[in-house]
């Protein structure tokens, strides 16, 4: 047994922490999300140079060939710094798919492992809630060409895609690479809650190109959200700290009635119970990142679900609490509470909120 | 033991039906229980309504234009106006100004600002809370010297509720600052928000809005004319300005109204093909909030009895500001859980005036995390709810 | 509206209590269960004086004609003083169930009223759990001739009953009433946890009459049921109202680290949170009291679950609360505030648990 | 990051099992897995067969008897034993005496007592905790009088467990009442439980169980040579003996096995003719504690992999006390939740020896609640969960 990051991983988060610290300020962020962007091009670059993209694929197609705790290391620091370039989306949810389903892999995975390209997968539409497997996006085949219709929704990343991957129903289960420019297909982008970006994908007769086979992708759809959800756990898991320290330094250094409002029982005792709900959530994330490539589903999929549960139940309480000790000042926007409360909303939410994954992991 | 209304109950909660079913105006109904912070003009335009049928003072003394009506006819009021999306009146003047007018102003100030409050034409904002004075309200620092017939006021405020619409903001400011015990040197004085010195700034909340503010005092030179009462007595005032918001405080109209949302939200929304609100666990989340509310309506329909019986309801008042928060806030909670994926769209576009584009999910979705996330402030502001348990345990166990 | 009872039950509070603080204290309540005792004839006899059985009754049986408001205020009061006598299964749900069949009201229900005869009815059944309905017990005629064969379980009273009533499937849900002496019918006898006495009750081809219509009696139970529950809530509301007085004087009076323990403040705001669920439990008891015999069964199960399935809930919380905020002494049976707990979890098990009620209520 | 065992972790694993499997006796394991409070004989006996192995005190230093097994192997070989139903083996001795005897015991004590507590034939119990010494240990009044060679003790411990077996206490005494702080005026001092003047009283808990006692010392003469270290040193002692609790603190081993019996118990038990464990609801509550369960196994043994390398792990202790405690909590709680009405009978005569007669319900059912009630001891004893998150915030927070 060993729960530590290896001198490889622990180098990674340090250049990458080194280098955030420098270019992306919580200032940098606010003044990002008030003027409505969600990716910068060069942050995006900056975070590819750092070799963070290629680190999950396989040395065959230029990546690092990381697991997915290397996953997790950079993804709990893309949550302390708020980062809203659409890492997780590109980087592991569709890199999975394109090499799980090697139709494109070899002209994709090089791309994505440098930045070039930037894929947004939809799974999740209208009325379906978090079920990634119930599609009504049907798509047809006449000639070898591949049309689809339908409405993906919450799409991450897909506002500033260069591909996408959508799932659609061709006699069950099947992925779809499409062009977002390509005729029949609209976006709706918008920024979620935290500033990160999304779109609704609507689909009216797109072409699309099959990825892997038809009708046979319900496993790679979930393997992929599982990826996708533990790596949200990681990134939650960064909030949280950031979140923890904040309130920490609040209660240590915030004045009232002639004392540090920390030395409050009340209060001192509250932060002790989200100080052990943090360890709690790091090791449910750790559990996840490991088994996230299970290649046994089930020991997968209990892993991911008792993370996913247990990090977003934890990290609304989390949320909650931090605001309450704060009081006022952490109702405002200028301070970065809020922000991490939102992305942990976000976080909760996408790739099968807690209420699914408590299902899931009840039904295994 | 019976729980009904009386018969003189219902006669009055008919009345209350009749007024709201002819003079509420749709688009305010609409703005109220749609998409809207209310403007800033439905308020006052509202408020105007009310005070020609003489309903916008009601729990005045009569003789200053209060209706007569008992607490518990007030709180009929209230639940009837959630119920038809009439908006609240804002307590600034009418709860808490007013009566400290009435119980402490001189003849020349009642005469100046009571009928403004009443018709609803002057906009009072309140000027308590300073950065470094929130639970602990007594160490604020604003200062006001005298000089003259005028003070000088220096300091600043903050969390200045729709302090961006005022005309006028009463303030509690330091008078003397030998006292020996700081609540000894504070006094409680007027200003028109138009006075040089004054800056307004605002505050954006974490959900996007701007409904708060810091209000800025430099060098500002107020007629001292508009002091209330005497001289470092404002803290005296405050306390019985504060004990004033007991009646509504658990806000269950407000919540009745969100649990009806609720549940027509989670009726359309769906689960494994079924609606939401026939799954299990949310069934058993969502009984568990109706429940809870069902028993504070009652708790708080107790406590209005025995204040209109003349009792001092004790520490009742705090347990239902403690658990009427957290009820709230609950159903908030799962207004965004119900929401979905379509929670996530941060669509503050929809909350501006005239705003008519397509909109992300349905309204209900979209409003749903703003409005979760804005609603965290019912359990901090006004006295957080640690400060609520002080009071009681203080009352209860004498510590 | 109007949340007081009336003088005339506040009279019979008094007197109950006065007579309660002569004859039965807490020494008399600990030295009953170590001689295993659960019902104590003068007991039962004077609580029958006072007038306490007779009182739900209607006047021409001999009763006071009173209502559940009344049960509200008795059951308040034997619950807290932890009263074993088992009242609410013979005058509140026996005495409706005979008054309602009408089979033989005339002859039992002055009976009951004077205490002469003590009656207990069995719904529940092993493996079926909290569902009074679901009837395994077997119900058959012959010349005229009700047999009955099958298994009650945990029937509170039947120990010391002299007069049993049975519900069993004779062509639907049905109501015998059944001679505990009569050949085919076995009790095992026990001590609930906290001192109260029940039974199992065995039926192998014992002998019953029929009460009321046969296949007919699914609203009687239900109903009786319901009026059991909402007097159980009361009596919780008792045993919750003397463990607060009880934690309340231990925070304080006893000290460590030099000062009351109540003026820690972590303790002071849980005891506040404990006053706060106190006020809430006795408003929806209340309600319970008004509604259990509302003409109309969907408004009178909405009050009863809604109470059963919160006073449960609240009162569990309530106990592991109370305990914890003793410590030692809290674990200790000598002490009071154990009774109380332990009286607290039979209230919230028996007719419908807390997720029994919970899933009713949100299935109305 | 690697969760799993190593090569040679799997192997020790086989080796406990493999031990576990020949040497535990039957009657032992079916008194630890079914209805059983274990009989003394039975506690006693088991230890002796582990001390014939070498394993009654692991984590002793191995010139003293130790195996010189890493926590992660000590946390191997508590589970196991948890998993096959050997009993634990009781605190006082091996986990608490022995550690202090062995760093601050003399030569003589030494010899005297750790062969005893090495092969379990001397019982040992702690007499700490007085009656208004709870928390607040360091205000004992318990006090031994130097007269001559020997201590005159006058006093009373209470929550001394299974004190009514014992041989020996080991207790904290008031030597110096003067002392500038309470601290520093106790020590620690052996007592053979023969000794004219000590009495031992039972204390019944809630649950009809008799593990607690009460020990009243009148006039108890103690040969000064049972005195441990230094007079007026013993609150070192004290201290050193509470932080060798670490390992094991969490109850993983007992949770993992309320957690089965749980499984078992509600697909045995039924809900609206399905097992209760396909219910909805009951399922999420058994996700929710299930998973919790599972974090904090993780959470242990990051714990543990610190220890063995020498860190220090900080309030990680205080904080699996608190969140293992809760969570065999909820375990038992939802025993009892499981059992529905069979779990009100009350039997205690089940729990005693030699009975057979029939019983109501299954006995998982029939002791839900006793157990339910029994196990709110463990948020309260051995330092409450206050106290441990005040040492976690005086660590982390500094107050």
């Amino acid at each position: 047994m060993n729960f530590d990051f290896s001198e490889e991983q622990k180098m990674l988060v340090q250049s990458l922490e080194r280098s955030l610290a420098k270019s992306y300020t919580f200032e940098d962020y606010r003044s990002q999300i008030a003027d409505k962007v969600s990716h910068v091009p060069e942050n995006w670059n900056q975070l590819a140079e750092l070799g963070v993209m290629a680190m999950p694929l396989p040395e065959a197609a230029g990546g690092f060939d990381g697991n997915n705790v290397d996953v997790m290391a950079v993804c709990t620091e893309l949550g302390r710094r708020l980062v809203t370039e659409p890492y997780v989306s590109s980087a592991v949810v569709s890199a999975y798919i394109v090499e799980a389903t090697s139709t494109v892999s070899e002209e994709l995975l090089p791309q994505i492992a440098t930045g070039e390209v930037q894929i947004a997968a939809g799974f999740y539409e209208p009325g379906e809630r978090h079920d990634a497997l119930a599609s009504n996006t049907k798509a047809t085949e006449a000639g070898g060409i591949w049309k689809l219709s339908g409405r993906k929704c919450v799409v991450m990343g897909a506002d500033s895609a260069d591909k996408l991957i959508v799932s659609a129903d061709a006699g069950g289960p099947s992925l779809f690479l499409v062009d977002p420019k390509a005729n029949g297909v609209s976006l709706r982008s918008y920024q979620l809650l935290d500033g990160r970006g999304a779109a609704d994908i609507i689909l009216e007769g797109a072409e699309g190109t099959l990825l892997g086979e038809a009708g046979g992708a319900a496993d790679i759809i979930e393997a992929a959200v599982d990826r996708g959800a533990a790596a949200l756990t990681a990134d939650t898991l960064g909030a949280m700290q950031e979140s923890s320290t904040l309130t920490q330094e609040y209660l240590r250094t915030r004045t009232q009635f002639g004392r540090p409002i920390g030395s409050f029982q009340v209060l001192a005792h509250r932060m002790v119970d989200l100080l052990v709900e943090l360890e709690q959530v790091k090791s449910i994330a750790m559990e996840a990142a490991v088994e996230a490539r299970n290649e046994d589903a089930e020991t997968r999929k209990k892993s991911v679900s008792a993370a996913k549960a247990k990090v977003g139940a934890a990290s609304r309480t989390f949320g909650q609490e931090c605001i309450q000790m704060h009081g006022g000042i952490g109702m405002t926007d200028e301070y970065a509470l809020g922000a991490y409360v939102k992305r942990m909303i976000v976080n909760e939410t996408v790739y099968g909120d807690t209420d699914y994954h408590l299902n899931r992991f009840a039904d295994l | 033991m019976e729980l009904q209304l009386t018969t003189e109950q219902t006669a009055f909660r008919d009345e209350v039906r009749s007024f709201l079913k002819e003079k509420l105006p749709d688009d305010i109904r609409d703005a109220s229980k749609g998409a809207g912070h209310l403007t800033a003009e439905m308020f006052t335009r509202w408020h105007g309504i009310l005070a020609e049928k003489g309903w916008s003072v009601p729990l005045w003394p009569e003789k200053h234009g209060g209706t007569g009506w008992s607490p518990v006819e007030y709180a009929i009021f209230d639940e009837e106006c959630h119920s038809f999306g009439a908006p609240k009146v804002l307590p600034f003047s009418v709860s808490m100004l007013g009566p400290v007018l009435i119980a402490f102003g001189n003849d020349h100030l009642k005469e100046k600002f009571l009928p403004g409050i009443i018709d609803g034409s002057d906009w009072w904002c309140q000027g308590f809370s300073e950065p470094g004075s929130g639970s602990d309200l007594a160490s604020l620092k604003t200062s006001a010297v005298r000089e003259g017939d005028h003070y000088i006021v220096n300091g600043q405020k903050t969390w200045t509720t729709l302090g961006q619409h005022a005309d006028w903001i009463f303030c509690l400011v330091r008078t003397d600052t030998n006292a020996p015990k700081p609540q000894m040197g504070i006094s409680f004085i007027l200003m028109p928000m138009d006075l040089p010195g004054i800056e307004v700034r605002p505050i954006i909340t974490l959900d996007g809005s701007h409904e708060v503010n810091e209000v800025f005092f430099d060098n500002v030179k107020v007629p001292a004319e508009y002091l209330v009462g005497e001289e470092n007595k404002g803290w005296t005032y405050a306390k019985f300005l504060l004990q004033n918001e007991r009646i509504g405080i658990a806000g269950i109209g407000g919540s009745k109204e969100q649990l009806y949302g609720l549940k027509r939200l989670a009726a359309a929304e769906k689960k494994n093909g079924k609606p939401l609100i026939e799954d299990q666990n949310f069934k058993t989340k969502l009984a568990e909030v109706e429940i809870e509310l069902r028993a504070l309506d009652i708790t708080n329909k107790r406590m209005l009895v025995e204040t209109e019986r003349g009792m001092d309801p004790g520490p009742v008042s705090s347990m239902l500001k403690i658990r009427g928060s957290e009820v709230a806030q609950r159903l908030y909670e799962l207004k965004m859980e119900a929401s979905g994926l379509y929670a996530l769209p941060f669509q503050p576009e929809l909350e501006t005036e005239g705003w008519n584009d397509e909109m992300i999910g349905s309204l209900e979705n979209a409003i749903s995390a703003p409005r979760y996330l804005n609603t965290r402030k019912i359990s901090i502001f006004g006295g957080s709810n640690e400060i609520q348990r002080g009071i009681i345990s203080k009352m209860v166990l004498g510590f």
